[in-house]
């Protein structure tokens, strides 16, 4: 088995916010995304109630493309919004797929 | 007008099936009891009752339309016009020179009391029936109507105050600090987000194919929808129970939040509420509308939005602080208006001698 | 009360859509069939059967209470509560002493048995108004009064079992060994988790709501409320179809499980259902209950608990394997009650004389 | 049959709130507006008019049975199978010889054309009725009957077509290349998926509790589940407003990938069905049909399966690109179907001298 | 980007056991979790219905508190109860906040 | 807290091919998997609505196991089905649990 290590950023933030960071997730270079609704807890409180729940996205993706993500998350995010972001390698099979040329 | 009248309208409105299961949302939470209903489900019953709303105003709309046209409507569509620009504003000053709140804070508290919630709208329209006092064809529309334009004035309030805060800022420090665009999204796209959201897309899309087809469909035919989305009031009542419940449970969530927003904001989500349904009452008076009318329209302008504004506002103005909105609108203003705030109305809109 | 009645009955009972939507989903397992019923959907019928069940419920114990008081419902709740105090005592001394199961497995099993099924519950009150016996008024309150304390009594027999047996091992081995107090939780938050828990909160809680309102407002504004939860049973039934369409696939995927338990659990599973069942109709034809009400006793007191049960053992008894209890509650109890223990218990109730 | 009564009743079918909400949804998705139905609420609608279709449908035959016995359905049933074997073929040929594709993708879209679309039988039969012609009582067992066989056959056709293909590419190489036996499941994995899946299992499962238990129950006990399930269609019909406001979400997300898939594809997704409600009326009215049942049998043949076929599909013809068939399927044919094509097979059906 | 190590520790367990558990581990030492259902096969079979599913915690802290949740899950779950855990390191944007004091 | 180095494989798949993924997968080895629905974006667009969504897939197992997974998945799914797979280390508490013999 041939595989490519590559990282994985995670970012969990607010459900609301999903659809224009996963835009702009793209923009910034990653090839595709992977995401489903949490429940979280942390300095902001709960978050678990229909009017205030969390997503947790996945991006597979080449070291530049995820420090782009994550000083983008930081940047825009970290201040004002329900917000957490980590990073870590993985080996990912036939990985050059997700690395955009 | 006595006391006792209003104490037995208490008692009708609150022993009733739909404000007990809020109470018992309230009490589960408060026991640390097990109810949960899945966020599906609650989804779900939302937009059945969204679109009731909608088809069931766009029904009775086309038939006040086929009788009168357009006389009898445009003075209500504009007197709520104008309440949807008022109240953002005499709630924006309140928080921002009464209760001394940050400008972000004010101005997204302001958008969330300058729409109107649709649940409010529901058990007010449940509560003049009740009565026997069958509101104007025409209400559900002015929900729609009222649901834009408050969120809109408050976000450009903010947008100006935090302008001219940081130039003035700026001018202090006296150097020239280059704006921060970043922050926030625009306007337009958090009005946008308002517009094209479920509640409006859901209500009007609804209302428009409820005019449509009562126009051109035969009334028979028309029937089966009306039952599933209203007559009688069958399902449409069983499900507000069941929304209520879970209502009442995240409002027992954020009971505890009500410590920490400090009485200031407590008094405000009763006084304010109080002021607007005043407004609404007298303002649908003058434009010609009925007591159930009246009632309906001061309760919608009372209360406020915790389905709407959220997301408009924490596009926009992402510093303000959605503890404070949502525990006033949520947690304050609605149980308040459901309990209290309708029956009151009530008696404000009878007094200023609406029919 | 010749066989073919009991035959005739049978078939009465079992060619209707409410077990033959049961059997579907046994055969959809069986044959690796791709049924998916979502389980927030399973969540949201259950809410709303448990609704149901609470607020009907209550609007007719208002009746009996407005029309007799006290005087005919103290005897059938006083016997219920025997009956719940009864019956995890026989589950138990059956499991551990004919069964030679472990202490752990036998109390959580005896507390499944002990506590109630609401679906059997509905099965049965269905079954006994479609023969033409309208139960009493009181029943509904019944299954309240059953859902708990035959827990408690299994937990607490557990405790003190499990207890004693540690005692004795301490002093056998002669050692002093230290109490191991973090396995399991404490039989108060198990029974603080049964108490609050979803079906007890939403039975009671719809009860007390459905009560109160009946008293307090006029019969025809409760009506829409009936009209939803029950009345026609239009709403009510339909959901039920799903509801058992999944707890045959639930059971379905269980049946191999059968195997594992062996014969004593299936034995067990019939028999003492029965035993219970003479317990409950007699009892309640004591107490002075009609024919329809002495068989939604016999039925409720026999069934099995397979929802609030287990999380207070998983709690309470950790060491007990759930596969045992769920396997007997539902996949034989159940269906055994559903198919063939209603019309048998129904049998009795006529044979004891009730009315 | 001149083209004044065409528009009328085009307009007749349009302008009803169940088209409109299916327009609602596609409008959305174009404006990128927020309206979400959460997947289980979907889900459970499409469980519910699945069964729905089922238990109507068998309690209808019932009474046809014990009226007729077998003596007018075999005909149509016929009918409906000879139909299922030759629209795959239809449509393989076209796409295969006409529009050039792939013998996987000829295949796999075949598969979808061969099947049938339960929404499209109910839109079908909402119709008729409201024209009022009333459709022979055995037409949902016809839709049972065509959901499997053109699955089936297309699969057939691909895999003989593919071991072609690959045994004329052998020979040319010249040399003797090992079969590629993983690649693909196997047609009868496929064929068990379809007749185990949701659909079928749902809609044949209730066919037989309906029919079963409309045998052995009184009328008058079944009235409730019919009251559920259909009766003056007032759940049935609100249900399907909110299902096709989720199909015009789906549809409307869709609509970009019409411009990807080019002309001649939607030009086969809108004359293909043509051509096979001709076929259906066709042979419907030969069989003995009514003017109701013709015209349902012609919009049945003509739908194509969204959602049995595309798993079998998927699974046995990897390579087929589901983007190809979903677009035809969801995005032109049922839009089609809904909007222009059933009246113009009530009309077809009408010329054709069915009454 | 400014990155901390930490560790997240990750933890498949029978849902009816989620209240009990988060409640723990925040009593721990951990500043926040993030949850969400999933299904499970495993030595005590499928657990995918209604009356038995699971939950997935995911928990990013310092390496003692990542120690004393899973010798509390070890010491007090294993035994009984459908149970899964493990570690891992991550890179944690603003990582200090993770690490309460 | 006694940990084994063990593999996660994690694949993100096309929903319908759960079923007989997840047999396979026992069948090459692993004692269990957990699993819950996504949506996902990727090559083949969006994943998202009821007629195309994505399942996640976590297996904890030993290294040739993980291996035999992968090739599996890569030599089955990637030619025509919407398909990510990684592998990265994780410490597992009593991890010889999940190293079939
Ligand atoms: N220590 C943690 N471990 C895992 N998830 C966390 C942690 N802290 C916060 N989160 C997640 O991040 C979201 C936002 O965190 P916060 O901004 O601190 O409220 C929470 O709702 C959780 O879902
Ligand atoms: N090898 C594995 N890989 C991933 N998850 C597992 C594995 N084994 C068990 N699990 C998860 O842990 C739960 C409990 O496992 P067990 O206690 O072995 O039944 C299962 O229901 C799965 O969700
Ligand atoms: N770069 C990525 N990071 C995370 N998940 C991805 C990525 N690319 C694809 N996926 C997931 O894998 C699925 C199939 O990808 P694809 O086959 O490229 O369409 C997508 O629907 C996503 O759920
Ligand atoms: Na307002
Ligand atoms: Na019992
Ligand atoms: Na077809």
């Amino acid at each position: 088995m041939q595989l490519h290590t590559l990282k994985k950023v995670t970012i969990v933030i607010e459900d609301n916010l999903r659809q224009s960071l996963v835009k702009k997730i793209c923009e910034l270079g990653a090839t595709g995304y992977t995401c489903h609704e949490v429940q979280g807890f942390g300095s902001r409180g709960a978050r678990s109630d229909p009017f205030a729940n969390n997503v947790e996205i996945e991006v597979v993706c080449a070291e530049p493309v995820a420090n782009a993500i994550l000083t983008f998350v930081a940047h825009n995010y970290f201040e004002n919004h329900a917000c957490i972001a980590w990073l870590m390698d993985v080996q990912v099979v036939r990985g050059s797929r997700y690395v955009a040329s | 007008m006595d006391t006792s009248l209003i104490l037995t309208s208490l008692r009708d409105n609150l022993l009733t099936p739909i404000p007990m299961c809020f109470a018992l949302g309230i009490f589960c939470k408060l026991i640390h009891g097990g109810i949960k209903i899945p966020k599906e489900f609650y989804y779900a019953i939302s937009i059945y009752l969204l679109m009731s709303i909608g088809i069931i105003g766009g029904h009775e709309l086309a038939h006040e339309y086929h009788d009168h046209g357009v006389s009898t409507i445009w003075k209500p569509a504009l007197a709520t016009l104008v309440l949807g620009c008022i109240t953002p504003i005499v709630a924006y000053s309140v928080l921002r020179y009464v209760g001394r709140l940050s400008i972000a804070d004010s101005a997204g508290i302001a958008a969330h009391y300058g729409s109107t919630s649709a649940v409010t709208y529901i058990v007010a329209n449940d509560y003049v029936n009740n009565m026997g006092y069958k509101p104007d064809a025409y209400v559900p529309t002015l929900v729609t109507i009222l649901e834009c334009p408050g969120i809109a004035i408050a976000l450009v309030i903010g947008a100006i105050g935090l302008g001219m805060e940081k130039q003035a800022k700026a001018s202090e420090s006296g150097g020239t600090m280059a704006a921060d665009e970043e922050s926030g999204g625009s306007i337009w796209e958090a009005l946008h987000e308002v517009i094209t959201g479920q509640s409006l897309m859901l209500m009007v899309g609804l209302l428009v194919i409820g005019f449509i087809s009562t126009l051109v469909m035969p009334e028979k035919k028309f029937e089966v929808f009306k039952e599933f989305f209203y007559s009688k009031n069958q399902i449409f009542r069983g499900a507000l129970c069941i929304f209520l419940l879970e209502m009442g449970l995240v409002t027992g969530e954020r009971l505890k939040d009500l410590l920490k927003v400090g009485p200031f904001l407590v008094a405000f989500g009763i006084l304010v509420p109080l002021v607007h349904g005043f407004l609404g009452a007298f303002l649908g008076h003058l434009a010609g509308m009925n007591l159930g009318g009246c009632t309906i329209l001061a309760a919608i302008v009372s209360s406020a939005s915790y389905i709407a504004a959220p997301p408009a506002v924490r596009l926009t103005l992402p510093q303000a602080n959605p503890t404070l909105s949502m525990t006033a609108a949520l947690g304050i203003t609605f149980p308040f208006n459901i309990a209290i705030g309708i029956p009151i109305y009530f008696w404000m809109a009878k007094s200023l001698g609406a029919q």
